[in-house]
C-alpha cells in the first residue's frame, strides 16, 4: 500500500473526484452516471469538470429512475462497461434493491461464472439540518447480507480515493457508501494513483484498554472518544474496518484478543446491522480464548426525528462512545467527559 | 370559489413563503425548504374545487398545497422550526407536513411515493362509499419514476375518484424534462392507461380551477376516474432553499420572465376592488406574524420524545 | 393464551385461510391482495373461498406492480383499512422496498403520531425443486433492522393462525413470513379465534445441555436435531422466536443462563442476519454472569443454486445442526448422526 | 430466412419443449420448467431477423427464445436436469438460460428485470460504436412493472439500439390482462414515449419476422431505436409445468382454439415439400435424442462447486 504523501491536502469530495478522473482517463470502459451527475453542483463537486473532459456518453444525467438505471447499470456491465451509478442519498436505493440483489449480486453464480457485473453503486448518507426519516438511513448492512456484493464505507480522503479506484477495478459489484459529513473532511492524498486493497481494516489508533471499531462517519467519533478517554488513563485502540464485505474481521479479533473489549460504534440501527455481525464474529471467535466485553452503539432505536432537538441524541456522539467505553474498562464507575471544542462533531449546513 | 377566495389563498402562500426565504437565513429553521413561489395557481386552482373531506397528498414541495387546502398555518410554522407544536411535532419537518382535519395526508422526501399511498386511498374511500375524492400531487419528475405507471393503471383499472395533478415546472432539480423525456407528453402517457387527461397551459388558476371542478363534480356524480391533469407552471426560487439561482446555468432568467409577467397573484389581486382587497392581505400579513410568533414561542419537543410514536401501542 | 385444542388437526395453509376468513367476517375494514391472490390455486389454498365470500371489493388480485401495491396498501391503511398484500415470493419484496422502509415504517414517527399504518404484508420463503437465486430468500433481518416495522415467521400452524390475527388486528405494518415447506406441516388449531400475542417466545423442548433457537422452517430441523443429540444423551433447550421484532431476547437470554450453549440455526444468510443479532445480544447480555459458546448456522455464504446436487448443502439439515452443537457441548469430539427416515426433511414436490 | 429456417427452427422449439413435457413426470427435471408451446413463432420470427452478434435477454420462459437464437441444445437440457455440462453448470436451471457465444445474455425469474439490463446493454453498444442491436422480450404482465416505464423511457431519450418483443399471451400466471390493465393497448403505452410501436397479430411467423427484420434493418442503417413490438400469441400449457390447465377454470379451451388450429409449426411445415422436411425433423430428432441422452450421462456438480463463482476473483 502507498504511503500516504502528508503535503498533499485534499477534500474527501476532491479525493473521488480524482479518483473518477483518473479511471476515466485510464479506461474508456468507466462511465458515470445518476440523478444530477452532470449538473452544475455535480454532487457535492466530485463529478465536476468530468462531463466537459469525457462528454455527455461517459457522463450523464438521467430520469428519476432508479430501479431501471441500476437495471441498466447492470446491463452495461454485462457488455464490458464499468458503471458507476450515484445517489444522492442512501435512502433512494431502496428503489434499487430488486436489481442489486436479485440481479447484479447474483448474476455471476446463477449464470455458472460465465458472466460479472463490475458495477460500482455510490451513495450518501445525510445527517443534520433536518435530513430526517427518509434522508439519513445508513442501509449498509442489507448489502452485507447478501453473497455476491462488496461494501465499502471509506472514512478519510486517502481511502475514499484508493476504494474508489479499487472499487472500479473489481469485477463485482461494489457497494461505495460515503458520509455527508465526512464529504468535508481534508486529508493527504496522493495525485498519483493508487488502491486501498479490500478486505483490509486499519487501526487507526494503538491502544491496550479497549478497541473501538467506529463505521464510516463513526469513525470520527471514535478518534474523538479515543482523545477524551486518553485524558483519564484510558488507551484505546481504534480500527477502521474500511471494507465492510469483504470484511476484515481478523484486525478486529486480534485488537480484542489484546484488549478484551469491544465497543462497535455503527452508522446505522444495530439489529441486525453491521455491529451485530461483528459483535457476534467477534464473541465466536474469541469465546475458547478469553472473556470479553463487548458493546454496540448506533443510531437510537427509532426513525430519524427532523427537528435537531431530537436529532442530536439520534446520533451517538464521541462523548457517548467515551462514556460507553469507560464504563467497559472501569465497571461500577460512571463519567461524561466535559465537551471539548476542538472535538466537536461538524455540522452541516443547509438549504440541504 | 370567488376572486376573494383565490385572491386570499394565493396571497396567503406567497406571503408565507416570502417569510420563510426572508427568515431562513437565520438558521431558526434548521431544515430544507423547498419554496412554491411562482407555482401557487396550481394548488389554489385544484384546491378550490374541493372541499375540506377531499383528500390531497403532496409532495417535500408543498407549503402550497398545505395552505390551499387549509392547512393550519400556526402548525405549518412551528413544524419548519422544529417546534413540539408543529404539524407533525417536529418529527417531521417542510418535506413532512399533515393536517389530518383538513385533509391534507401527508407529503415524502422520496420523489414518488405519495402517489400510489394516494391511489389507495382512493381505492378506500371507493369501498366505504365515502363521498370524497382523493387529490394526487406530483412533479414532471416523479412522472419518471416506475411507481407513476404502476399507480396510474391500477387507479385506471379500478376507475377510482381520484386526480392526478402534475406540477409540471419543468425541472427536476437542475435537469430539464427534455434531458429526462423523449417527449414532452406526460399527459399523453397518462391518457394510454384509460382515462381523462389534459395539460393546462400558463399556470392559469381559473383554467385549473375549473377543470379540476368539472372532475370533481363528475367523481361527486360517481362517474368513473381518475383524471389527469398535467398544470404547466414554473419555479422562481432554486430548487431548495430561499434565493434564486439563475446563476447557477442550467437555466436562463429570461426563460422565468414570461411565467413572472403572468404572475397569477397580482393578476387575482387587480380584480378585487382595493377595499376588499386590502383587508384581505392585511388579515393574512396578521395571521403570519401570528404564526411566526407562535413558532418562536413554542417549546422544541422534549428530549423523551426521540423514543415516541415509533409503534402505535394502543 | 389459548391451549391448544388437540383434536382439531389442520394444516398450515388451512390456518392461515381461517384465520384471514375470521377477521374478515369480524372486521369489514380487512382487505386481501395482491398478485393471484383471487386465481384458482389461491395462494396455495390460503385465500381459497374468500373471494366468493367477502367479494372482489375486499379480495382481489392485481396488476404485477409490487412497488404501487405496497403504496397503494398504506394509503388503505391510512383510509382506515386493514390490508393484507400477500406476495408469493419473499424476494418480490425487493421491489416493495421504499415503500416499506421509507414509508409505512416511518409514517407514524415522522407525522408526529398522527397517522398509523396497520398493514400486514405475508411473502413466501421457497425451498427445493430448484426454487434457485431469485425464488428462496429468507430477508426478513432487513425488516428487523429498521424500527417502524414488526416481523413474524410463525412455524406451526397454530402459531400461523394466531399470528395472523394478532398481525391484523396490530395498528402497525407487521411483515409476515411464511415458508413454502411449512405450508404442508399440520397440527392442532382451535377454531375459535384467538391471537398470539407479540413479543413472545416458544419454548419447544425444555433441555439443560445446549440452547438451540431455530427460526422459521429451521424450527423444524432444530427439533429434529433435538432428537438426534437425545440418542446421544444431550438434553437441547429448543426455542422459537416466533415474533422476530418485537424478539423476545429475555427468554433465549434464560435459556442460554441456564446451558451455557447457544445454536442460532436461521433460515437465511448470517451476515447481518437474525443470528447475528441474536448471538450479539445474547453475549452482551451474559458477558458479565457465565461464559457462554455461541454457534450460527444458516445459508451457506453463496447464492442459492437451482441443481439438487448443491441445493442440498446450501441448507443445514438437522443432523449439521445436531452435529454442530454435539461440537460445542463436547468440544474436541466429532459427531454426525445416520440419518433416520423419521427425522428427514420434506420436500417440495414441482413443478413450482 | 427461408421457410426451411423457419420451420427448422420452429420444429426443433416445439419437439424439444415436448419431450421436455414428457420426462418431466419421471422427476428428472427438478425445477420449474415454464413452457413456450404455442407461442415459438414469436421467438422464431425475431430471431430469424437477427444475426448471432445480436444480444437478447429473456424471461424465465425463454426455451423458444433460446433455440431460436441458436443456444446449445445439450446445455439447454442439462441445465434443465442440474448438470455440470449444463450452460449454467447446474447453478441456473430452466429460468436462468444462457449462451454467450450466441448472443443469450441471460434470463431471469424476476419479472421484468431484465428489460432494464437489455437497456443498459444497448447503451453500451451504441458508445462502443458496435453494429450490433438488442432485443429484450417481455410477457404483457411484465409491462404492468414500473421497470417497463423506466426502461422504455430511457431507452426512447437515448434513442437505442434496441427492440422490445413484448409476447402477449394475455395472462400473467392464471390472471388475463383486462384483469390488470384498464385498456388493451401496450403498444400504445409503449409508443407514447415516442417511439416506433405496433402490434402484430395472430402469432404470425412471418408477420413478426417482416417487422423486425425492417426494424434490425433501419437500425442497422444506424437509424434511431428504439422499436416496440406488441406480438399476440397463445400459451397453450399451463403457466409452470408440462400439463394443459383448461380445467383449473380461469379460461376456457374454446378460447385457445384458434390459436391451435393457427399452429405456426404445422403451417410452414406445409410449405415445405416432404422431401425438405423429412431430414429437417429427422436431424432435429437425433439432436434431441443426443441432448438428453447427454443430460443424463453427465454428473453433477462437485459439491465444492456450491462455493465457486460467487465472486469474480480475477
Ligand atoms: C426517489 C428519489 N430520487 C431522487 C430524489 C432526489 N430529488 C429530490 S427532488 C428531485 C426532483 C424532483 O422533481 P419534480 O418531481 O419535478 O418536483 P419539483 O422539485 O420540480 O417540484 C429529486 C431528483 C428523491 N428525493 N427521491
Ligand atoms: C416481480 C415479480 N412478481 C411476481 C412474480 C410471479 N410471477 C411469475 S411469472 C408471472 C406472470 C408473468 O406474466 P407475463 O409477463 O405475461 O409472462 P408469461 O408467463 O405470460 O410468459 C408472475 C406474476 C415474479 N416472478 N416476479
Ligand atoms: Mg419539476
Ligand atoms: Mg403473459
Amino acid at each position: 500500500m502507498t504511503k500516504p504523501d502528508l503535503d498533499r491536502i485534499i477534500t474527501y469530495t476532491e479525493a473521488l473526484r480524482e479518483a473518477t478522473d483518473q479511471e476515466m482517463g485510464r479506461d474508456p470502459s468507466v462511465v458515470i452516471f445518476g440523478l444530477d451527475v452532470d449538473d452544475p453542483k455535480a454532487i457535492q463537486g466530485t463529478t465536476k469538470g468530468l462531463l466537459q473532459k469525457y462528454g455527455k456518453e461517459r457522463v450523464f444525467g438521467t430520469p428519476l429512475a432508479e430501479d431501471a438505471m441500476t437495471g441498466a447499470a447492470i446491463g452495461m456491465a454485462l457488455a464490458g462497461l464499468r458503471p458507476i451509478h450515484v445517489h444522492i442519498r442512501m435512502d433512494f436505493l431502496l428503489l434499487a434493491m430488486n436489481q442489486l440483489i436479485n440481479v447484479a449480486a447474483k448474476s455471476r453464480y446463477m449464470y455458472g461464472g460465465k458472466v460479472n457485473v463490475p458495477l460500482v453503486v455510490r451513495s450518501m448518507i445525510g445527517k443534520s439540518w433536518g435530513q430526517g426519516a427518509q434522508h439519513s438511513q445508513g442501509l449498509y448492512s442489507f448489502f452485507m447480507h447478501v453473497p455476491g456484493l462488496r461494501v465499502v464505507a471509506p472514512t478519510t480522503p486517502y481511502d475514499a480515493k484508493g476504494c474508489l479506484i479499487e472499487a472500479i477495478r473489481d469485477n463485482n459489484p461494489v457497494m461505495y457508501v460515503e458520509h455527508r459529513i465526512l464529504h468535508f473532511q481534508k486529508g493527504p492524498v496522493p495525485e498519483a494513483s493508487y488502491t486501498v486493497p479490500m478486505g483490509k481494516a486499519r487501526i487507526t489508533a494503538i491502544g491496550e484498554d479497549i478497541t473501538l471499531v467506529g463505521i464510516s462517519y463513526m469513525q470520527l467519533e471514535c478518534l474523538r472518544a479515543q482523545r477524551y478517554l486518553a485524558t483519564v488513563g484510558i488507551s484505546a485502540e481504534v480500527i477502521d474496518p474500511i471494507w465492510l464485505s469483504p470484511l476484515d474481521i481478523d484486525t478486529i479479533v486480534a485488537s480484542v484478543r489484546k484488549t478484551g473489549r469491544l465497543v462497535v460504534v455503527d452508522n446505522g440501527w444495530t439489529t441486525c446491522g453491521a455491529s451485530a455481525e461483528i459483535a457476534a464474529q467477534v464473541a465466536e471467535r474469541l469465546q475458547d480464548e478469553r472473556p470479553i466485553k463487548i458493546h454496540r452503539m448506533g443510531f437510537a432505536p427509532v426513525t430519524c426525528p427532523t427537528t435537531p432537538a431530537l436529532e442530536a441524541s439520534f446520533y451517538p456522539t464521541s462523548r457517548d462512545v467515551a462514556a460507553a467505553a469507560h464504563c467497559l474498562v472501569r465497571p461500577g464507575t460512571t463519567w461524561m467527559p466535559e465537551e471539548r471544542a476542538d472535538l466537536q462533531c461538524i455540522d452541516f449546513k443547509g438549504p440541504f | 370559489m370567488t376572486n376573494e377566495s383565490l385572491y386570499q389563498s394565493l396571497y396567503r402562500i406567497r406571503r408565507v413563503e416570502e417569510e420563510i426565504a426572508k427568515v431562513y437565513p437565520t438558521d431558526k429553521i434548521k431544515s430544507p425548504v423547498h419554496l412554491s413561489i411562482g407555482q401557487e395557481a396550481v394548488a389554489v386552482g385544484v384546491c378550490e374545487a374541493l372541499e375540506t373531506r377531499d383528500i390531497a397528498f403532496g409532495t417535500y414541495r408543498s407549503h402550497a398545497l398545505y395552505l390551499a387546502k387549509g392547512g393550519d398555518m400556526k402548525q405549518m410554522i412551528a413544524e419548519l422550526y422544529g417546534k413540539d407544536t408543529g404539524a407533525a411535532r417536529g418529527k417531521g419537518g417542510s418535506m413532512h407536513l399533515i393536517d389530518l382535519p383538513k385533509g391534507i395526508m401527508g407529503t415524502s422526501a422520496v420523489v414518488g411515493t405519495t402517489i400510489a399511498n394516494a391511489v389507495g386511498y382512493a381505492y378506500a374511500l371507493k369501498y366505504q362509499r365515502k363521498d370524497a375524492v382523493v387529490v394526487s400531487f406530483m412533479g414532471d419528475g416523479a412522472t419518471d419514476e416506475g411507481v407513476f405507471h404502476e399507480s396510474l393503471n391500477f387507479a385506471a383499472l379500478k376507475a377510482l375518484p381520484l386526480i392526478f395533478i402534475c406540477e409540471n415546472n419543468q425541472y427536476a432539480i437542475h435537469t430539464h424534462q427534455k434531458l429526462r423525456q423523449a417527449q414532452a407528453n406526460i399527459w399523453e402517457r397518462a391518457r394510454a392507461y384509460g382515462m381523462v387527461s389534459e395539460r393546462i397551459e400558463h399556470n392559469d388558476v381559473f383554467k385549473v380551477y375549473e377543470r379540476v371542478k368539472a372532475a370533481v363534480d363528475a367523481l361527486r356524480a360517481g362517474q368513473p376516474g381518475p383524471y389527469f391533469f398535467e398544470c404547466m407552471t414554473y419555479r422562481w426560487k432554486e430548487h431548495v432553499g430561499p434565493n434564486e439561482d439563475y446563476n447557477l446555468g442550467y437555466r436562463v432568467r429570461s426563460e422565468a420572465e414570461p411565467w413572472m409577467q403572468d404572475d397569477q397573484v397580482p393578476r387575482i389581486g387587480a380584480l378585487l376592488d382595493s377595499s376588499v382587497r386590502q383587508p384581505i392581505e392585511a388579515a393574512i400579513e396578521a395571521e403570519i406574524r401570528e404564526a411566526f410568533a407562535f413558532a418562536e414561542a413554542s417549546p422544541f419537543p422534549a428530549q423523551s420524545e426521540l423514543y415516541t410514536a415509533v409503534y402505535d401501542e394502543a
